[in-house]
């Protein structure tokens, strides 16, 4: 798989700070714990109690859970874009705890994230093309690799797209704007938080289909977050399973779904819906 | 607490419902401001009172007061007075109220008295004053200053005298409501000849003078005080009794001779000429207040000897092409039509040539300003004198160091200081107007506009008000 | 912040059966000590700020002691007045007056602060009630036909009386009362205070921009609660008409609402300025008005005090009454 | 489909709707503001110029009138449609001044507090509430009371009295929108706090400014009238609204023309400007907008 | 099987300020006794608008063209027609997607029950309104229905307060429930949990089911017939089985395909 980020990877390793071993993980999550402060009755809530995870360069993992269980708080911490919490984390072997907050903004690109609201992670004032063109304001060097068109082709947007608003856009639209922003960015990393879960199934297919395809092509790692077993398992090679903050169980997707070993996963599974049609596949 | 005000009375015992234009301050007559005066004098009386032309005559509470040599003056009190709660009136009492009026902080007349060296009751019935220079009309000053009894006034404390009033008149203290009436009810054992016939006053206020004229019109008060010309031509044309009185409160504007633009004796002369008091009194005043050319003519009625007229074209002249900056100052909404009388001015001496910018501030700013030489140009403002003095303004206003100080010239001190020195009023006279002609018409450092009229309406078959120029009321007669 | 009266949609969190928390058990207590904190505060600064009014409002020395006074006198009575210490031994001085309740004492009316705002509150407090109650009565069930027919042309023409209510410059609306009903009809007093019926015409001066602001407020809680899927639902299960109207939108749009009343109460407690200078009303705001003219200035200081005194316990009264209505405040 | 498509994605038609009542609302002010500053340099008007002998005439429509002064003559003879004119052009000035003076450090700090929180919110939000503690017409009465009254003055009390509301509204305006996900988004890309602030949120908020601005022209009117009344407001010789109502307001019983019009026309005024700022405000509103 | 609701040719449209827009064009669809009917279809396709035709709740710009819509045998919604007042919970329940926000929230459970107790049955006791009250948690599979009953609606988990949202749907005993995306917001172990009350509900007390969801799959678990709608018409309709193995629409076929597989 290491060769397949070699070759993927456009424009080498310079411009990191330093190059990066290429067996070593692009994320590390060490015993982590983080906790909200409710703003109104001031009680905190632990969101993510001791997790521990760790995706390699190329690697496709997903995190699946039901709703609060903590795994968008993890996402968000993992890529130093929510609260950090108590534990390490380290990108490109970077700790975000010791990591000053300039070297972090430099660190940041190297992590995208693509959410579940395809129209709120647009600026509603922005154009598609003048977005794109911040982006290329805000880090000259890592975007010069690809023209607009040639962008939106990559993750098959017409052109003519580039003069729209995100409000004349539709979700399974908008949602190819996003990738295409995260894609940009030549990230190491896309953090994907349900990705699919607010547009019909149709769309989610193709969606789904362009995210595999980017992974495959520039050899950035994938962390899928999603509550819907059966889009983690057609995308993602590892499954962590959060419950209640936890990380109740992990292993290659292949083995958790096929022999559940935590009573919650079995839970999941069980509950997943269409067993009737595909017992009739 | 006093009677409610706005239930209409009918026959029988009468009080006098009375709208005044702003609530009475404090009624402690030593630090009050003179506009409560209307309230207090019901229940207080002056040492001295006055006639019609505002002269001391004998009838109030001193009976005669000589000038023993040039600065000791002699008073008789009149003897078996008491105050309201049982005090005597005597002697004692009055030099306690002059010790007050000269020594304390806050005093209203604590610079009247400046000149004030020794008080002495040396009997019951004799008050002996020394004063440092001499000054013949210090029993005038007398006609402004309300006995208080001794005793209950050290007991209560200013605050405490004003809460509730003890004096010598007709009406004593029956109440208040805070912020909302004040009532007073005859003293049945007024040793005076004018003992009150109706049955007492329950002073109201409205600070609008749109408010004071509807209120009178409602009939919801018996009579209502300070109505400006527009509400007293309304209330005439309504058919609404309104009563007009020349006062002694006069308008003038003051040129400040000591700084440009008007150093320049011409331009003072200028906008003197280019003024024209008979058109503001009547364009802006309907008539209703009197035009007067001079400063020290204190008494209504009276007029200078010589004085300056208006002639635009000569001003105009006078100016050129030069277009001298002027600022006019005046105490805003002190005044009744203060700004357009100041806009008036300042439109006059535009067509003259001047450049004017107008300063409108709040008439206590005004007094700083000008009591500190701050004011270049024109300040308009009233003289209000307390009593009817000429040597009023020429301390207040004609003198290098009176208060506003824009016309300092040796000679003008030397004959104030003259005049002050005669035997009596009528040989001071001809000095105040020679004083009077050099400020006025010679050096135009005073540009005398006109004297307020005062109105006030009645309400039907109410009578027997007298109200004198001075801001004196007589309520005692009033009937219905 | 709850008092704001631009109604903020909360969604309540997602209740936990068994939450990983370490859970702050005493929540509500804690954020009312820090609600009540930060009162405190903005009180301090408001006193601060009265503070410096007072010494804005100028030299109160002329004023009293009128233009022929010299100079030295003026200096005796600063002294006198304490003016001439140092701004902040002032200061700490005013601050304990305040925190003992003693307001220093009037220059004008030589009388004590308090007593004198104590007098005059009865009548700005009927004016205030008087007002409140008629701007409540119009402004509230307009704002509930304009959000009934939202859209409409009754929603139309309720929204512009009310917004005519915020439009119309309160002083002059009042002196076109006075021409109309007290001048030319004569139907009712002009001014000043006694009978119910001097009350009228300032209740009904006073009440139009509380009721402008009320009925726009209903309208816009009122429509947004009448838009929540609970009301559907109620509809659903075959509750009809008035119950849903008032029983289940009223009810959960009415906490702004009850903001802005509490909260305009205690603005037009202390900024009844204009009715009452029209309408000659003994109230608080004429006292203010003289003190200003006057440069009175420890009345003026204790004025705004008192202003912000009361506008702070409404907020906390707003507060426990928020926490009384809605469940999920407590 | 393809039309539900574009119902479901395209800019709502009931958000072009609003536009045009905008343009309605917007019409009226403008021909306002044009008359009122067009008219003086068409030469048309009464001499503007003082004449003691005709003072307190009636206006042309009434009996004893004249057309020479169509709205008739003030108490120094000065022609009273052409005052109005004129203080029609300085209150629009105020108005829209005021509102500026108000708007900006209010947006500023709103921003700032609705965007950062901590204790950046902390101090804000109790700055604003001890401002609301205050009695604003107090504060005002205090300051000009010192200051005495000019244009700078007025417009330091307006900027005093409004920016609280301002910086409220802002704060939870931004406290909505920096929730939105683009804000990570933004944060992702490197793209520094200040930079996401004033290149996005405040565009963004840049719909409820401009309604809150144009809400904040009326009270700016409102305020200045008042104080205006109470004798409290612009310096003659310049003329607004509400000098001209307060000049007018002792001949109400004489003369009521004096005080009615100027009255009048702030309402008129007033109610437009703030029928526009509400439909402004809907058709900006982040909760009602159509994503 | 007795037809219970009948809807036959219901077309209805919207008015916009640029035009009329057609929302359902042409809907027949039928939900017997005892029966489950799905009606699948992705966003935007119109199955909100037909569920809330059925209770006449539609908003004021949209109005019935066409059709008819009968209830056991009455019209209750026609053009023109609309007699869903009298209907709407006694013979109609609806419970909606977001369950803690279709109860209200400053009013406990108990109150919100015994409101729709003493709206529909007449004279009914205290003693009665709480019986029946409790009753009908249990029958929602609540094990502590005292503790809810006097819960706010705050208080309650998601999967509660939507278990509590069909109790006050079913408690009048309505011969047709509605649900309209009732399970979105749930998690798909409390989805299983609401799907499986939903099929004993049906089974217990022979009620009529339309259930609306966009997801085909909770549909074909649960439901005995299938309605598949896009843009305002039911493109295919018939039982789950011949839908699902024999899908006559292309359509239809396209979301069959758009699924994940699961190996
Ligand atoms: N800013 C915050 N303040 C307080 N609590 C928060 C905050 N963000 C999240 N939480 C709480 O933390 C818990 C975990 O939230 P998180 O968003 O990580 O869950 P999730 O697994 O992503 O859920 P979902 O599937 O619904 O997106 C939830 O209970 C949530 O209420
Ligand atoms: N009152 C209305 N005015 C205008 N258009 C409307 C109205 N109600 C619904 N629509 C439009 O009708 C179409 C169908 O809406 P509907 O809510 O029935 O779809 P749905 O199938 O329930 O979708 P979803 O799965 O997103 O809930 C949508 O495009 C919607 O925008
Ligand atoms: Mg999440
Ligand atoms: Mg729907």
């Amino acid at each position: 798989m290491t060769d397949v980020v070699q070759k993927g990877m456009p424009g080498g390793d310079a411009r990191h700070p330093r190059a990066l071993d290429q067996t070593a993980a692009v994320l590390e999550v060490d015993d982590l714990v983080v906790e909200h402060r409710n703003r109104r009755t001031g009680e905190v809530f632990r969101a993510v109690d001791h997790v521990s995870l760790r995706i390699g360069a190329g690697e496709s993992v997903a995190v699946v859970g039901e709703s609060g269980s903590g795994k968008t708080t993890l996402a968000m911490a993992a890529t130093g874009l929510g609260p950090r919490g108590d534990g390490d984390i380290r990108l490109l072997g970077h700790s975000l705890s010791s990591v000053g907050r300039k070297q972090l903004r430099k660190l940041r690109p190297e992590a995208q994230v693509v959410f579940q609201d395809p129209h709120g992670s647009l600026d509603p004032r922005q154009s598609v093309r003048s977005g794109l063109r911040e982006l290329r304001t805000l880090q000259p060097e890592r975007t010069s690799w690809i023209e607009d068109t040639d962008l939106l082709e990559r993750v098959r947007l017409d052109p003519s797209i580039l003069e729209r608003y995100p409000h004349q856009l539709s979700g399974g639209q908008a949602q190819r704007v996003c990738i295409a922003r995260a894609l940009l960015m030549r990230p190491r990393l896309i953090v994907a938080d349900e990705p699919t879960s607010g547009l019909d199934v149709s769309v989610q297919a193709d969606v789904l289909a362009l995210l595999q395809e980017i992974r495959a092509t520039t050899g950035a790692a994938l962390l899928m977050i999603s509550h819907d077993l059966a889009v983690v398992r057609s995308v993602c090679d590892v499954v962590h399973v959060m419950h209640h903050g936890r990380v109740v169980e992990s292993g290659p997707c292949e083995t958790v779904f096929a022999r559940p070993e935590h009573d919650y996963t079995r839970e999941l599974l069980a509950a997943m819906p269409g067993a009737r049609w595909r017992s009739r596949q | 607490g006093g009677s409610e005000p706005g239930t209409a009375q009918s026959a029988g015992p009468f009080t006098v419902r009375a709208l005044l234009a702003a609530q009475p301050a404090t009624l402690d007559p030593i630090v009050g401001a003179r506009s409560a005066q209307i309230v207090w004098a019901t229940m207080l009386e002056p040492l001295i009172n006055t006639d019609a032309s505002l002269k001391p005559i004998d009838t109030g509470l001193l009976t005669s007061w000589t000038r023993t040599d040039a600065t000791t003056w002699t008073f008789k009190v009149r003897p078996d007075i008491s105050f309201s709660n049982g005090e005597k009136a005597d002697a004692a009492a009055v030099a306690n109220t002059l010790t007050l009026t000269r020594d304390t902080a806050a005093s209203q007349l604590k610079s009247y008295f400046t000149n004030v060296v020794d008080i002495a009751a040396p009997d019951a019935t004799t008050v002996v004053v020394k004063t440092k220079t001499s000054q013949y009309n210090f029993a005038d000053l007398l006609t402004t200053v309300y006995l208080v009894p001794p005793k209950y006034y050290a007991e209560k404390g200013s605050a405490g005298f004003a809460a509730a009033p003890v004096g010598t008149g007709p009406y004593v203290w029956a109440g208040s409501n805070a912020g909302r009436d004040m009532s007073v009810k005859k003293n049945p054992s007024y040793w005076g000849p004018k003992k009150a016939i109706n049955e007492g006053i329950t002073f109201t206020w409205a600070n609008e003078a749109a408010q004071r004229l509807a209120l009178i019109q409602s009939k919801s008060v018996d009579v209502s005080f300070d109505l400006p010309p527009a509400q007293a031509t309304t209330a005439k044309k309504a058919g609404i009794t309104v009563t007009s009185t020349e006062t002694a409160i006069k308008i003038i504007a003051f040129l400040d001779s000591t700084k440009a633009p008007f150093d320049d004796p011409k331009l003072r002369e200028a906008a003197a000429l280019a003024i024209d008091r008979d058109a503001i009194v009547k364009g802006i005043f309907d008539g209703q207040a009197v035009a007067d050319a001079g400063l020290l003519n204190v008494s209504p009625g009276q007029k200078p000897a010589q004085s300056v007229s208006t002639d635009p074209a000569k001003a105009k002249e006078l100016v050129g092409a030069a277009a001298p900056a002027v600022q006019i100052h005046y105490p805003a909404a002190q005044y009744t039509n203060i700004e357009e009388v100041s806009q008036a001015v300042g439109g006059a001496l535009e067509k003259a040539g001047f450049k004017v910018t107008y300063v409108p501030i709040d008439y206590g700013t005004l007094v700083k300003r000008v009591v500190g030489r701050q004011v270049p140009g024109i300040a308009i403002f009233a003289g209000v004198p307390n009593v009817a003095v000429p040597d009023f303004f020429a301390s207040g206003f004609m003198k290098a160091k009176s208060i506003t100080g824009n016309c300092p010239d040796a000679q003008i001190d030397e004959l104030s200081q003259k005049a002050l020195e005669q035997t009596d009023a009528a040989a001071a006279a001809p000095i105040y107007e020679q004083l009077n002609t050099i400020g006025v018409v010679d050096k135009h450092c005073y540009v005398p506009l006109y004297r307020q009229v005062f109105n006030y309406a009645t309400g039907p078959g109410v009578k027997g008000l007298v109200f004198g120029p001075l801001n004196t009321v007589d309520f005692t007669q009033t009937t219905h | 912040m709850t008092t704001s009266p631009v109604p903020v949609s909360e969604k309540s969190p997602p209740a936990k059966s068994a939450p990983p928390a370490r859970g702050n058990r005493s929540g509500a207590l804690r954020r009312a000590a820090a609600r009540f904190a930060a009162l405190l505060a903005s009180l301090l600064i408001a006193l601060s700020m009265a503070f410096m009014l007072g010494r804005l409002s100028g030299d109160p020395t002329t004023t009293i002691l009128g233009p022929m006074a010299t100079a030295e006198q003026r200096e005796a009575l600063r002294h006198e007045l304490g003016l001439d210490r140092p701004l902040l031994v002032q200061y700490f001085d005013y601050l304990k007056g305040v925190f003992t309740g003693d307001l220093g004492n009037s220059l004008q009316f030589y009388q004590p602060n308090t007593s004198m705002i104590m007098d005059r509150l009865p009548f700005t407090l009927q004016l205030v009630a008087a007002g409140m109650a008629l701007a409540i009565l119009v402004g509230v069930p307009l704002g509930v036909l304009a959000a009934r027919r939202e859209g409409t042309w009754w929603d139309r023409a309720a929204s512009t009386v009310a917004l005519l209510g915020q439009s119309v410059p309160v002083f002059w609306f009042g002196m076109m009362l006075v021409v109309l009903f007290a001048v030319n009809l004569g139907w009712l007093p002009a001014g000043q205070s006694g009978t119910p019926a001097h009350l009228v015409l300032p209740a009904l001066t006073m009440s139009v921009y509380p009721m402008a602001q009320i009925a726009r407020l209903t309208r816009a809680s009122m429509s947004e609660a009448l838009a929540e899927p609970y009301i559907d639902a109620a509809k659903a299960r075959g509750i009809t008409g008035r119950r849903v109207v008032w029983r289940h939108a009223f009810k959960n749009a009415m906490m702004p609402i009850l903001t802005i009343v509490v909260l305009q109460t205690g603005i037009l407690l202390s900024g009844a300025v204009a009715v009452e200078y029209v309408y000659s009303w003994p109230g608080l705001g004429q006292l203010a008005l003289q003190a200003i003219q006057f440069r009175d200035f420890p009345l003026v200081q204790a004025i705004v005090v008192f202003g912000a005194l009361v506008f702070v316990l409404l907020n906390l009264l707003v507060d426990v009454i928020h926490s009384i209505v809605d469940p999920r405040v407590r | 489909m393809s039309q539900l498509e574009l119902e479901r994605t395209g800019a709502g038609t009931p958000r072009r709707a609003r536009r045009t009542s905008v343009f309605w609302l917007a019409l009226p002010i403008a021909l306002v503001a044009v008359a009122v500053f067009l008219l003086p340099l068409t030469g048309l008007l009464p001499a503007a110029g003082q004449d003691l002998d005709a003072t307190r005439q009636p206006p042309g429509f009434l009996a004893g009138g004249s057309w020479s002064h169509p709205l008739g003559t003030d108490k120094l003879g000065q022609d009273l449609f052409t005052q109005f004119i004129e203080a029609g052009r300085l209150t629009i000035m105020i108005g829209l001044v005021g509102a500026i003076v108000a708007i900006g450090p209010g947006t500023l700090l709103g921003l700032l507090a609705g965007y950062f929180r901590g204790w950046v919110d902390r101090v804000i939000s109790v700055l604003i509430d001890a401002q609301l503690a205050l009695p604003f017409i107090l504060v005002a009465l205090a300051i000009i009371a010192n200051r005495g009254s000019s244009l700078p003055v007025l417009f330091l009390v307006l900027a005093l009295t409004g920016w609280a509301v301002c910086a409220r509204v802002t704060r939870s305006a931004t406290m909505v929108i920096r929730e939105r996900q683009f804000v990570l988004g933004l944060r992702a890309a490197g793209a520094s706090e200040l930079r996401i602030v004033f290149r996005h949120i405040l565009p963004n908020l840049g719909g409820t400014i401009v309604a809150l601005g144009t809400l904040q022209v009326g009270t700016a009117i409102l305020i200045e009238s008042a104080l205006s009344f109470l004798g409290l407001g612009v310096v003659p010789p310049m003329n607004s609204w509400g000098s001209l109502l307060a000049a007018g307001q002792d001949e109400l019983s004489t003369a009521w023309w004096i005080a009615f019009f100027p009255g009048f026309a702030v309402t008129v005024l007033v109610l437009l400007v703030n029928l526009l700022g509400d439909a402004l405000l809907t058709n900006y509103d982040p909760r009602k907008r159509r994503r | 099987m007795t037809s219970l609701l009948h809807v036959s040719g219901l077309s209805i449209s919207a008015r916009l300020a640029a035009g009329q827009l057609r929302l359902l064009d042409g809907v027949d669809l039928e939900v017997g006794r005892g029966q489950i009917v799905g009606v699948v279809g992705e966003s935007g396709s119109g199955k909100t608008t037909l569920a809330r035709a059925v209770v006449g709740l539609l908003e004021r710009n949209v109005t019935v063209e066409s059709g008819a819509v009968e209830l056991a045998g009455d019209v209750v919604v026609a053009p023109g027609v609309d007699r869903t007042g009298r209907i709407r919970g006694t013979a109609v329940g609806m419970v909606f997607q977001d369950a803690s926000r279709s109860l209200n929230p400053l009013m406990k459970v108990r109150t919100q029950l015994g409101e729709v107790l003493r709206r529909h049955v007449r004279g009914i006791t205290k003693a009665d309104v709480e019986r029946r009250s409790v009753e009908v948690l249990a029958q929602m599979r609540i094990s502590d229905p005292a503790r809810v009953l006097d819960s706010y609606p705050h208080q309650l988990s998601g999967g509660l307060r939507q278990r509590v949202a069909i109790g006050l749907a079913v408690v009048t005993r309505p011969s047709l429930v509605i649900a309209d995306e009732c399970t979105t917001a749930l998690d798909v172990t409390t989805q299983t949990k609401v799907v499986g009350l939903f099929r004993t509900l049906v089974d217990e007390l022979g009620i009529g089911l339309l259930f609306v969801t966009h997801d085909l799959m909770l549909a074909s678990d649960l439901c005995d017939r299938i309605a598949v709608m896009s843009g305002g018409r039911v493109v295919e309709q018939g039982g789950v089985e011949d839908v699902l193995d024999r899908p006559q629409q292309d359509y239809t076929r396209r979301l069959l395909a758009a699924i994940p597989s699961w190996t």
